[in-house]
């Protein structure tokens, strides 16, 4: 069965995050009353898995083995299960 | 009235890392009961990785004087003359346990600190070099180090702007659980622009500049590097550093302008200890003291306790004292540089470094006692050779008499394929190696060669390590790093100036530990006196090991070298049909802990060297260039005759035929 | 003949740029930062040079339109006058809209500082003219190398002859191994639609010395002079 | 008032994605059965604004402005109002 998994993976809180600093003083540099910034990825995976236990599995190994990085990275995904 | 804002822990001491023998004389020094905030200062500027207890009494020995050396060990770099009032500043530094625990940020952070080490001194860095040790390329887990710390090389360097032009990459068992990241920054500066960290004056204004304090690192690296990671790595996971090379070249194009208009008397880099090591170091080494209010500092975390201000490893943060009078000039330069710097406190002439938090003191100590007073442990007390396996083996037997030719090609082919020789392209081609439009010689050659523009002369630097013979042999491998380093220089034809040495070794508190970082040493001192060659700075980095084994004792030698004339490097294909080709030096044959020998799963001796007989060949190699002879020279390291012939004909693509010299 | 060195934080070979200049004789070169480029009238040429202008934080060159300097640039370009922007310039130059199409990451993800070969597509620029059909041999040093377009607006800058560099081997075939970074039909350089605006992934102020291992950039930078250049200085030139 | 806006960046279909290309041959290699990969960007700004419409523009001015490449990239958000 076909299924869509987004995973959000974002910086710890406690991790500092460059990115986000250069955007937040670019967007104040628009004149913006911007406070605070965090840069995260978005990756959305269309893959098959046998039932709905498998694809969370799967997912479950996307995310520690290749998407986030444990020490620096925490992630959370939504999954769509196949359109009836 | 002290207080202390921490609650009380059952053994402040302990839980910041000090020995029940190093608390007493803490207390003796203090005349009391330092406070939590206190004890944690004490604790950071007395680890290993600061007051290098274990190595202190043994690197005194090292030969560090010279006509040429303009500054030599204690600063935040070494320097040597290259003349007509032009310095080069070089230092290596290690950054081992940040890239076990995180590979790519904790290689990118290695040359964050490597690089604000040089333009803290008032020079601009000019070229960038690493050492990297990794366990077998074949473990996914090591390939997952090599790219994460390539990576975080390349992209903090690439993004900075400072050429990669050499380095050093050895694959052994020994780095699996335990990588090295040695990384070399050189520099130049006009002699009147160099600065110290030693001369700030009492009433002058202290600024910190730079990043956002946040809670990363706290007391990471000091703490982290003093303690071997198996022993509760774990909890060590958190403080991980991460460096914004952006704000890097902010920082340092603002430094170097501080230097260029005068403005600052004293500059010092926020590394290992953060705030605690800077002020106490700039205070004890200018013979002053130095107030300083933690609410100042600009934070980036919510509810942030001193303690943390003072510990937080965060990186590119610079401390700057400014010339009486020229505070504004100061805060000019930060504002055009977009960079937040803010007055911090002042320097004081009572002595003491002390720390306010909302107008309360939380610290008041000599900054000696944090910068200077850490005891020294002589290694050599309980140094202990191990066991004969350690002594030179029976010699290996050469199993190849006679091998039919083919067979032996084929032998050569896959030798140049294995991880100890095949090019390191793949990894360099990912640095750049050419911004600032200096690079003559890069990565690929025996040693980068920089010109400087308005200049005729160049400089030549390389970086070198023989953990394969200092597994058998600490000494003779040590010596080993640094000729084949000093070799790498004239075979491009530059004239060895002094070198800078980064000491990777295990547990110095265990006997075999002990003697290996003794013999290291020792293997350093004999080279660099019998080649004539200064020791101008360096690093030391123990107790790298993983579940209580050590890895090999790890030398590594970063060497700087002078040319009188760099337009005759124009590269061109150097071989010509009937040129001669000459193997100079010794011809003696061995297998011991060869790369040919690693394939065949042999380790094992005799390791020797003639410290003499490379001091004659460097002299001829040189004297060989000076007289135009020479269209290439080339060292026989790795892989051997073979190989150097090899990757000779490789380089200028041309043949060879060679007829072997009478094995002695 | 006056030319004006952009400089953004994070920029980092304007003092390139401003050295293979000073081998060029007859051309004066300011830096010029980008708080202080609001008038660029008194130049004759600009240049966008290479860096990592704001650290290329969210995209290369996206921070750097925002800043002023790239809006007075943007007027210098509207009034005809010759802007070469390099490695990061041309980012800059395409986030600013005034190049099409946009630079993604390499494929493979990986930096590449290497040399490679570009064929001299248009000579209808400041920039190459005299240099049509030539095989230039240029370094690259860029992790987001990649040109892509939508499939109109790559018809478009093909049909139009605004192609002004793709990456060949030695011979000038625009080969698959020849592409560094994956961009469309091996695009390294495109040109604006008056062909005054001219942007590139190498590195031109890398090659103008045969001691740094060559010079063809050098006949890029000198056709700004009235008559083009032959080949640059053999050998180093003490200025 | 205090919003929070979740942008998300992710390249046009038509466009190429080297990292999904990256990441779709990394978890292949780890045995998953995947047959698609798109990266995207997540940025979670907190900033200041009038009121609701106010932030609207904000966040229009983030995405069009600096956040989102119109050549290559699309964008949607989320905006969470101020807790009432």
């Amino acid at each position: 069965m076909r299924f869509v998994a987004t995973l959000h993976v974002r910086p710890k809180s406690e991790v500092r995050d460059p990115q986000g600093e250069a955007v937040r003083a670019a967007l104040r540099s628009l004149g913006l009353d911007v406070a605070d910034v965090r840069t995260g990825k978005e990756i959305v995976v269309t893959f098959d898995a046998a039932d709905d236990v498998a694809a969370r599995e799967a997912v479950a190994t996307m995310g520690s083995e290749l998407l986030a990085n444990p020490v620096v990275e925490d992630y959370t995904y939504d999954l769509k299960a196949p359109v009836a | 009235m002290v207080t202390g804002t921490m609650t009380a822990k059952p053994d402040l001491p302990r839980e910041a890392g000090l020995t029940p023998f190093e608390a007493e004389r803490v207390r003796a020094l203090a005349g009391r009961e330092p406070n939590p905030l206190e004890w944690a200062m004490f604790g950071a500027m007395w680890s290993e990785h600061c007051a290098y207890k274990h190595s202190r009494p043994l690197l005194r020995s090292l030969p560090s004087r010279g006509p040429r050396v303009a500054v030599g060990p204690g600063e935040n770099a070494g320097a040597v003359d290259l003349g007509d009032g032009l310095l080069c500043v070089f230092k290596v530094e290690s950054h081992n346990h940040p890239s076990a625990v995180e590979p790519n940020q904790g290689a990118a952070t290695g040359v964050g600190g490597i690089l604000r080490d040089v333009f803290a001194m008032g020079a601009r860095p000019v070229a960038l070099l690493n050492a990297l040790f990794f366990g077998d390329p074949s473990e996914a887990r090591t390939r997952r180090y090599v790219s994460g710390v390539v990576g975080g090389i390349g992209s903090y360097g690439n993004c900075v702007g400072i050429p990669d032009v050499a380095g050093h990459v050895s694959f052994e068992p020994c780095y699996a659980g335990n990588p090295l990241v040695n990384a070399m920054c050189v520099g130049l500066v006009r002699r009147e622009r160099l600065r110290f960290a030693n001369s700030a004056r009492p009433g002058s204004a202290v600024y910190l500049v730079g990043s956002d304090t946040g809670r990363d690192g706290i007391a990471g690296a000091s703490l982290l590097a003093s303690f071997e990671l198996g022993e509760g790595g774990e909890e060590h996971r958190p403080s991980v550093q991460v460096g914004n090379p952006f704000l890097e070249k902010l920082l340092m194009e603002a430094t170097l302008e501080l230097v260029e208009r005068d403005a600052a008397e004293a500059i010092q880099d926020l590394g290992a200890a953060g705030l605690t090591c800077a002020t106490s170091e700039v205070a004890a080494r200018s013979r002053a003291g130095m107030r300083i209010d933690v609410e100042t500092v600009p934070r980036r975390a919510q509810g942030m306790t001193p303690y943390e201000v003072m510990l937080s490893e965060s990186q590119e943060r610079m401390l700057v004292v400014a010339r009486p009078g020229r505070e504004r000039d100061v805060e000019d330069v930060f504002r055009r540089w977009e960079l937040h710097g803010v007055r911090i406190g002042t320097v004081t002439d009572d002595g003491m470094l002390t720390v306010t938090s909302a107008g309360e003191v939380v610290a008041t100590l000599e900054p000696r006692w944090l910068a200077d007073d850490a005891p020294e442990y002589d290694v050599r007390a309980w140094a202990e050779a191990p066991d004969p396996a350690g002594g030179g083996a029976a010699e290996p037997t050469v199993r190849t008499e006679g091998a039919p030719l083919q067979k032996v090609g084929l032998e050569l082919l896959e030798l140049l394929a294995c991880p100890a020789v095949a090019s390191r392209r793949v990894l360099y081609r990912t640095y750049d190696q050419m911004v600032g439009t200096d690079t003559v010689l890069g990565p690929g050659a025996d040693a980068g060669v920089l010109r400087m523009k308005g200049r005729r002369d160049g400089v030549a630097v390389c970086i070198d390590a023989q953990p394969r013979v200092a597994a058998i042999d600490p000494f003779v491998g040590a010596a080993s790093a640094v000729a084949e380093a000093l070799r790498n220089l004239v075979c491009v034809g530059a004239t060895p100036l002094a070198i800078t040495d980064c000491l990777n070794l295990g547990n110095p508190e265990r006997p075999a530990g002990a003697w290996q970082l003794e013999r290291t040493v020792a293997g350093v001192k004999a080279a660099c006196e019998a080649l004539g060659v200064p020791v101008v700075s360096g690093n030391v980095s123990l107790y790298n090991a993983t579940r209580g084994r050590d890895i090999w004792p790890t030398a590594v030698i970063g060497a700087v070298g002078h040319l009188a004339d760099v337009a005759s490097h124009i590269p061109v294909t150097s071989g010509r049909r009937g040129d001669a080709v000459l193997l100079a030096g010794s011809a003696a044959v061995s297998l011991g802990a060869s790369a040919y020998g690693a394939r065949l799963g042999m380790h094992e001796g005799p390791v020797a060297i003639d410290l003499a007989l490379e001091a004659r060949l460097h002299r001829f190699v040189l004297a060989a260039h000076a007289a135009g002879l020479v269209r290439a020279a080339h060292d026989r390291s790795e892989g051997g005759l073979a190989v150097a012939l090899a990757e000779l004909a490789l380089r200028d693509g041309v043949g060879m035929r060679v007829t072997l010299p009478a094995v002695r | 003949m006056k030319v004006a060195l952009l400089r953004y934080p994070g920029t980092w070979s304007e003092r390139d740029f401003q050295h293979a200049f000073s081998l060029v004789p007859g051309v004066e070169t300011e830096i010029v930062w980008h708080e202080d480029a609001g008038d660029l009238a008194r130049f004759d040429a600009a240049i966008v040079p290479g860096g990592f202008s704001y650290g290329d934080y969210v995209r290369a060159g996206a921070i750097a339109r925002l800043s002023p300097a790239t809006k007075s640039l943007c007027r210098f370009a509207e009034e005809g006058r010759p802007v070469l922007g390099s490695c990061n310039g041309f980012q800059i130059l395409c986030e600013a809209g005034l190049l099409p199409g946009a630079l993604l990451r390499n494929a493979g993800l990986e930096y590449r500082c290497d040399w490679v070969h570009v064929r001299v597509e248009s000579d209808r620029t400041p920039w190459t003219r005299g240099l049509g059909g030539q095989v230039l041999r240029m370094p690259i040093g860029h992790g987001e190398g990649q040109w892509v377009a939508d499939a109109e607006t790559v018809a478009m800058v093909e049909a139009e002859g605004r192609v002004v560099f793709r990456y060949t081997d030695e011979r000038g075939a625009a080969t698959l191994e020849a592409n560094p970074n994956g961009s469309v039909a091996n695009i390294a350089g495109v040109r604006s639609a008056a062909g005054n605006v001219v942007g590139l992934m190498p590195h031109p102020e890398r090659c103008v010395e045969a001691l740094l291992g060559g010079t063809d950039g050098y006949r890029v930078l000198a056709n700004l002079l009235p008559e083009p250049v032959g080949t640059g200085p053999a050998l180093y030139m003490e200025r």
